[in-house]
């Protein structure tokens, strides 16, 4: 825990640290190379785009061994100056790069998980004439992603926001030809910039309230006297404003489903294992605000905790693989919002299961991408069925992801969610019992959807078109979802085993709550868990697995399932108090602008005009007329001359 | 009999004169009323030079008719140049100033 | 008050000034027939400018004298008007920033000023001579506006500036030119009026004080002491004109019409340079001259600006027209500039200068691609585009780096403008920031819908024949992303220049920035135990903060405390 | 009468009872030439109004000891300008009369108000600003030398410059009289030759002499028109300016019903 007096300072970099800034650079440059060199790279682009991130792993992965090899004695948070940014009075903001036990977890996923979706999306994408550039905007991706976990200060880490935000834009946007997908990147990108608001009026506060916004500042200051409650949960809400909408949390969830519009890798990379994930990321570094503020923390486990439900209800009723998948995420993240915001020592535990569901979400988004590219990119799942035996090894990879997220004993997800269910019920009180009962009632949602999901496309018969031949991808795809499957499987043990990654994350996020302090036991909540699991499976099993899937979607349902369908509305409500107000707003101040304000510069120049005409009119061109006025002149000049002389 | 009485006539030719020029539209009447009124100003003029005992008034009369015999010249070929193109002397035809 | 030293350094200021000029007579001196080289001439000169502005602007020490390379010669003798230049660092900016665009704007209008035919009766005075020589002649009234250092030489050449600028509209925009010319030259007179009458104020005021009357801008700033009813009066004066020139809301109705009917580089030249003398204005003239009015008006203003930001960018999303919608656009970011400048903070000041300098890269790059656009499609209207980044890629990428820099997309140059703007309105007056804030939400609307419809959708039948960009256009472009990119990623070197200029200006108004609130609450509460770690360690932050040694404190702490405080380190 | 009026307003400035007599006798007239000169519907009439004005003018000169102005008024005014305007009138037709319907709105009312409001302030400021005048006569101005010398030495010594400057405008006048009035050929003039041919172009009667007027037993006049075989009236006979509803042929008459 911080003490009152302990200020937080990071350690100068050294030695191999000091390649830190390669880690962005190699991806960074490879995008300006590939965007830039237009179509002199179309032969080899895609090989330099595999080339970058994985550069950046092998860099990760010595400084990741590099960190683990110094001892407690040496500080593990290393700062590598770069150069001034901007210099204003007391506005100093730096291009620093912080590599620290959160960072290295964060450019291990990335580089990690994002090198196999690059070598994944060489099959993937081998046949569109753009694959150059799509390789090109990933890498922008992979570099904005580690900017922004790399960064020391969060003016810098708002850059690599931004940054993930157009990449995730131009992904998603990538066959921009058609409209649907040009309107699902302007909506996520507006309604990411809503959250990047909030994250940007945090910084705000922050140099407003401390003169700084450098991590090491900030964390600093908030144990400082004088800092009041009031602002440090402002900070804290505005913190999770912006992470809401990085991570699709609710009430800034609706772009996540539409942003499926990407290719899969996309949907795999950006959508599921990292960027929407920045979020949680966000909060877990913050944890020194949120530590402060018990009543930010509260709100962070509400978003978590309603998302989570939201996420795996409209999961449920969605027919389209990928939203399907995409509306889990929604839930996992959620999951991961409710485990950080539960505060001191949690964070590591959210991070965890952040690990965990890159991997399987990846794996599994993947293998949707791999049941697509074999059904000539059919999403409909309604159109699958029966697809196990003639894509065994989608199937298989696929369904070690399945497994793994609804947590089944010894998969990756069992001991990420299991612990976020257990923190949740230690939290104790009304609000603990609650969220923890949430919690596992969305672990038994989970194994509905997912099993509904599984059933769709692997199992029963075969509900494809007749010019539709199903068919194994190719081994360049194949290999990395093996290699996910395998992370999804494994990944839980390596992570808990001995609580390895709690500890490692400690510098960054604060230890761990000390164990024995559980209400429930953790052997008898994992039977719960399971048994509530097992229910969900067996479910799907009665309500969609015993009889043939219908080909169109039934139309007599319940009214919360016509909501779920429609994503709880979310649109709609975004439409009907957003976009319909503000198109009806524009017009009138068009309008406005057009007659009022220039109205009123046009009509002063009219009247000068118009009362310039009218008294044009008064030159009849008679002179007797002249002459009368002359003559009245003349009177009137006379007369008051007379007046003066006499007055 | 007072001196001033020759102002009081010359003040109400004058006025006649103007309300004349007024009034009528033939152009060589109009014509015909500004000399009336310039000839109520000479009666004045003159009166003056008497009032005060000096010649100067009757020279500016003198000028007065020299320059409103030249005025006449040109005015009345103006009339006539006029009435050639319009075939018309009336002062309300010769409009071209118009708005 | 000592004497200034009327002569220091090099004249630059003269020679960045004169050097148009130059292109200026040798194009005058081309034969009709050989008319088409005066854009040669004209691309020539402006380089050349530009060079000796970088050398400029080399030559300026980041430490030096307030104003530097000035010169100053009695002009008009009977008002004490004189021909005295100089510049410092927020000149410095402007003017680097005038002669980079130049040179672009000449590119831009490469076939703009071409007769149709060789003996084209209609065209028969507009030929590229004309042309060329009113966008230079341009150049050098603005970078007379910005080095002047005398009010009543400004003020000519503010005038002055109306006169080629209103030919480049007129004679050469689009079918509403005349009406939109009348407009911007009716507007800009309006507020010359009322500042002439402000500055024959100013003389006033001098005479009356000084004995003789001045027009010597740094002698009116050090010894003349204006009341505070006079400073009203003079400041509404000069804040009006120059409210009309940026333009601020509620007098930007010209600029859409002016814009949207000026050919490209002449839009780029009137919105990315010419308007910066507003606001440029305002941080020269207003705040320094009549920092008491300028206190006084600043919640009023911030309120135009904050309405400003909003209204441009709802009305930018309602436009049809792409010109109009870049025009309205402005509006809005001028409301950020003005916003900056009038939060009296080193950060919104240096911010505000800094966003004049990107505002003119970031418009001029969204003119430009408008212009690429229109000149294929031969129509302004959002409409009529469509898939555009399908057939011509490159062009569809500069049209989104364009509206992504009009956006503030943080790593690109005005994220750092923008950014520094609401930090310093927001330690001053929060809920005007917070407020801003949302037009960074309604910049994405405007430019992502104006994307979605231009470049992105299907391939509509009239853009399918669209060429990519040309080595030309590539050439116009390029430098501007170039500058957009370095300014976002290094703006280190020309912030360090603007930000001592910003603290003189401000230092009137506000001594030094405000101290973070978390450390006035340690100075306020001095019976907290750990108070006095914390309050040594924040006053040592503060005095860290505060260069000019000014601090500012709330009223029941004794000033002697806190500066004994603030020094001792 | 003359002389008598000379002598005693020669004697000094107050005016004598001859003066008097003389001014009642004539300024009702010059009022009333005036006013008729306005009403007037012909524009010779006004002519004759406005030269019994001038006519009395004069004779107020001679009382007020302006000889010389007086001979100039008759000879200059009433002799030569006078006459200008009826060489005028003449030219462009005496009879010309306008119609004495007033055709702008207002303008006779308008004229007659502000006449007579200007009248009564000119009136009214004689009467304040004269009241304490005496005359003084302008003799002894003349310095014995008689009027039409001590005009002459003024004008050619102190006014010599404006003399001088109104014979400029006197003759600038002329010039200007002659460029106004004449007429610029445009087309070439036409010979006899290409008269007849055009009238022979134009056919019909017109090739022939206009047929003379009617002579007849007890009308020759030349507004009489001739008889044509059949009886009617030859239109063409008769000058237009000439043809008066009353200048009819006298059908009654027997020897000429046939």
């Amino acid at each position: 825990m911080y003490s009152a007096l302990h200020a937080v300072t990071y350690a100068k970099s050294t030695g191999v640290f000091d390649l830190t800034f390669l880690l962005v650079l190699f991806p960074a440059a490879s995008a300006a190379v590939l965007l830039l060199g237009g179509r002199r790279t179309d032969r080899w682009g895609h090989l330099l785009g595999c080339a970058a991130p994985l550069a950046s792993f092998v860099i990760g992965v010595i400084e990741f061994f590099a960190l683990i090899s110094r001892d407690g004695g040496q500080s593990r948070q290393l700062d590598q100056h770069l150069w001034t940014w901007v210099p204003v009075a007391g506005f100093h903001a730096n291009v620093n790069v912080l590599l620290d036990p959160l960072s290295i977890t964060f450019v291990l996923l990335i580089t990690g998980v994002g090198s196999l979706i690059h070598i994944y999306s060489v099959g993937y994408m081998e046949h569109d004439p753009d694959r150059r550039r799509f390789f090109g905007e990933l890498n922008l991706f992979v570099a904005a992603m580690l900017l922004l976990v790399l960064a020391d200060n969060y003016l810098l880490l708002y850059v690599g926001w931004e940054g993930v935000g157009l990449a995730s834009y131009l992904l998603i946007g990538f066959w921009s030809h058609k409209p649907s997908a040009a309107v699902a990147a302007k909506k996520a990108f507006l309604v990411n910039r809503v959250g990047d608001v909030g994250l940007s009026i945090a910084i705000m506060l922050m140099f407003a309230t401390f003169g700084t916004f450098s991590f090491s500042g900030v964390f600093t200051a908030v144990h400082g006297p004088g800092v009041r409650s009031g602002t440090m949960l402002a900070i804290g809400l505005m913190l999770l404003l912006g992470a809401c909408g990085k991570s699709a949390q609710a009430p800034l969830q609706s772009w996540l489903l539409d942003a499926m519009e990407g290719p899969t890798p996309v949907s795999a990379l950006i959508h599921a294992a990292t960027m929407v994930t920045a979020g949680v990321y966000l909060v877990a570094r913050s944890g020194a605000i949120y530590d402060v503020s018990p009543h930010a923390r509260l709100a962070v486990e509400i978003v978590g905790a309603v998302t989570l439900t939201m996420g795996a209800i409209i999961g449920c009723a969605h027919d389209d693989i990928k939203k399907v998948l995409a509306a889990s995420t929604m839930s996992q993240i959620g999951y991961m919002m409710l485990a950080v915001g539960l505060g001191p020592g949690v964070y590591a535990i959210g991070i965890m299961h952040l690990l965990t569901h890159g991997f399987f979400k990846a794996n599994m988004f993947l293998g949707a991408g791999s049941v697509m590219h074999g059904n000539n990119d059919e999403v409909n799942m309604r159109r699958y069925g029966g697809l196990r035996k003639l894509m065994p090894v989608t199937f298989v990879t696929f369904g070690f992801g399945y497994l793994a997220i609804i947590g089944i004993i010894p998969f990756s997800g069992f001991f990420s969610k299991d612990k976020i269910i257990e923190s949740a019920l230690d939290k104790g009180g009304a609000t603990g019992d609650l969220f923890g009962a949430v919690a596992i009632a969305g672990a038994g949602l989970t194994a509905f959807y997912m099993t509904r999901l599984m059933i769709m496309t692997f199992f029963g018969v075969k509900r494809w078109p007749r010019d539709v031949h199903p068919h194994e991808s190719p081994k360049i795809m194949l290999i990395p979802m093996a290699i996910l499957a395998a992370g999804s499987l494994l990944a839980g043990y390596l992570l808990v085993l001995g609580g390895s990654l709690q500890h490692f994350l400690t510098p960054s996020v604060g230890s761990s709550i000390e164990q024995g302090a559980h209400t429930i036991s953790p052997w008898v909540l994992s039977v719960i868990t399971l048994a509530v699991v097992l229910g969900g499976v067996a479910a799907a099993w009665w309500l969609v697995g015993r009889k043939p899937v219908p080909a169109e979607p039934p139309t007599h349902v319940t009214l919360a399932t016509k909501a779920a369908r429609r994503s709880l509305l979310g649109d709609d409500i975004n439409e009907s108090i957003f976009m319909h107000p503000g198109a009806y707003l524009t017009r009138a101040l068009v309008f406005f602008d057009n007659r009022g304000v220039d109205g009123m510069v046009n009509g002063l120049a009219a009247l000068v005009g118009g009362s310039s005409a009218r008294l044009r009119r008064t030159q009849t061109g008679f002179v007797r007329s002249y002459a009368l006025s002359m003559l009245a002149g003349a009177l009137a000049i006379a007369v008051s001359l007379l007046l003066v002389r006499v007055g | 009999m007072r001196v001033d009485y020759y102002l009081y006539l010359s003040a109400v030719l004058f006025t006649i004169g103007a309300v004349g020029v007024l009034v009528r539209r033939n152009a060589i009447v109009v014509f015909m009323c500004v000399e009336l009124m310039l000839n109520a100003v000479n009666l004045s003029l003159v009166t003056f030079a008497r009032l005060n005992g000096s010649l100067d008034g009757q020279i500016i009369a003198f000028f007065v008719m020299v320059v409103a015999a030249a005025e006449v010249v040109v005015g009345l070929a103006i009339i006539m140049s006029i009435f050639r193109s319009r075939r018309s002397a009336s002062v309300d035809d010769a409009n071209l100033l118009k708005y | 008050m000592t004497t200034l030293p009327a002569h220091s350094g090099f004249p630059w200021v003269m020679v960045i000034g004169l050097l148009p000029l130059l292109g200026v007579a040798g194009i005058l001196l081309l034969p009709k027939a050989r008319e088409a080289e005066a854009r040669m001439i004209a691309l020539g000169a402006s380089v050349v400018t530009f060079a000796a502005s970088i050398g400029m602007a080399i030559d300026y020490k980041v430490s030096g004298k307030p104003f530097q390379f000035t010169q100053d010669y009695t002009w008009i003798k009977a008002f004490g008007a004189h021909y005295a230049l100089g510049v410092d660092g927020i000149a410095l900016a402007l003017i680097l920033m005038t002669t980079a665009l130049t040179p672009i704007c000449v590119l831009a209008s490469w076939h703009d000023a071409e007769r149709l035919s060789p003996d084209d009766e209609a065209s028969s005075g507009r030929g590229p001579r004309l042309f060329f020589s009113l966008l230079l002649a341009t150049e050098t009234l603005v970078i007379g506006v910005f080095g002047s250092l005398d009010v009543f030489f400004f003020y000519v050449l503010f005038e002055a500036m109306l006169i080629p600028m209103y030919f480049l509209i007129g004679s050469f925009g689009g079918p509403r030119r005349s009406y939109a010319a009348v407009k911007f030259l009716l507007y800009s007179l309006v507020g010359g009026l009322l500042m002439l009458v402000a500055v024959i104020g100013l003389y006033v005021t001098s005479a009356h004080q000084l004995g003789h009357g001045t027009f010597d801008y740094r002698v009116l700033i050090n010894q003349v002491h204006i009341s505070h009813h006079e400073q009203i009066a003079l400041f509404l004066g000069f804040f009006i004109a120059f409210a009309i020139k940026a333009p601020l809301w509620p007098f930007h109705t010209w600029l859409p019409d002016a814009a949207s009917e000026a050919p490209t580089g002449t839009a780029v030249m009137l919105v990315g340079v010419l308007d910066k003398v507003g606001t440029f204005g305002f941080l020269r003239f207003c705040i320094p001259l009549f920092p008491y009015a300028s206190k006084l008006f600043a919640p009023y203003i911030l309120g135009l600006c904050v309405t400003g930001i909003l209204y441009g960018a709802l009305v930018a999303i309602g436009q049809k027209d792409l010109k109009r919608l870049v025009a309205y656009s402005s509006v809005s970011h001028f409301g950020f500039i003005a916003l900056g400048v009038f939060a009296f903070t080193t950060q919104g000041g240096s911010g505000a200068t800094l966003y004049m300098v990107n505002h003119g890269f970031s418009t001029g790059a969204l003119f430009l691609v408008v212009g690429f656009l229109a000149s294929r499609r031969g129509s302004r209207m959002v409409d009529d585009f469509g898939g555009v980044a399908k057939v011509a890629p490159w062009l569809g990428a500069m049209v989104l780096i364009a509206g992504l820099s009009a956006l503030s997309l943080p790593g690109l140059s005005t994220f750092v403008s923008e950014f520094l703007v609401l930090v310093g309105t927001f330690t001053v007056h929060r809920w005007f920031a917070v407020v801003g804030i949302a037009g960074i939400v309604l910049a994405a609307v405007y430019v992502l819908w104006m994307v979605q419809r231009t470049i992105h959708g299907p391939v509509t039948r009239a853009v399918e024949g669209f060429r990519d960009l040309s080595l030309r256009e590539a050439w116009v472009i390029g430098p501007v992303m170039l500058a957009i990119v370095f300014l976002g990623v290094n703006p280190k070197p020309l912030l360090d220049r603007i930000n001592p200029s910003i603290q003189r200006v401000n230092v009137d108004v506000r001594h030094g920035d405000p101290l973070p609130g978390a450390a006035i609450h340690c100075v306020r509460l001095p019976t907290r135990s750990s108070a006095a770690y914390s309050s040594s360690l924040t006053l040592s932050l503060a005095a860290a903060r505060c260069p000019t040694g000014y601090v500012e404190f709330t009223s029941h702490v004794t000033l002697t405390s806190i500066s004994t405080g603030s020094t001792v380190k | 009468m003359t002389s008598t009026v000379l002598a005693a307003a020669s004697s000094g400035a107050p005016a004598t009872m001859h003066e008097a007599v003389l001014f009642w006798l004539l300024a009702p007239i010059a009022v009333a030439a005036a006013i008729g000169l306005v009403v007037a519907r012909s524009a010779v009439h006004a002519a004759m109004m406005l030269a019994a004005v001038m006519m009395c003018l004069a004779a107020f000169y001679t009382a007020e000891n302006a000889p010389f102005l007086a001979v100039v008024q008759v000879v200059v005014y009433t002799g030569a300008v006078l006459m200008l305007f009826l060489f005028v009138l003449m030219l462009i037709g005496v009879d010309s009369t306008e119609s004495l319907m007033e055709t702008l709105r207002g303008q006779r009312v308008a004229a007659g108000v502000i006449g007579l409001a200007f009248s009564i302030l000119l009136l009214a400021a004689i009467d304040g600003g004269i009241a304490s005048f005496h005359p003084k006569g302008v003799v002894s101005a003349e310095a014995g030398k008689g009027n039409v010398a001590a005009i002459a030495q003024l004008l050619f010594s102190r006014y010599v410059f404006a003399f001088e400057a109104t014979s400029a405008l006197l003759i600038t006048a002329g010039l200007g009289a002659m460029v106004l009035a004449h007429r610029e050929r445009t087309s070439a003039r036409q010979t006899q030759q290409e008269r007849m041919q055009e009238r022979a172009s134009r056919g019909g009667a017109a090739i022939a002499p206009l047929p003379g007027p009617g002579v007849y037993a007890d009308h020759d006049a030349i507004d009489t028109p001739a008889l044509l075989p059949d009886g009617t009236i030859a239109a063409l006979s008769v000058p237009s300016y000439l043809q008066v509803s009353s200048a009819q042929p006298r059908r009654e008459d027997p020897e000429l019903g046939a």
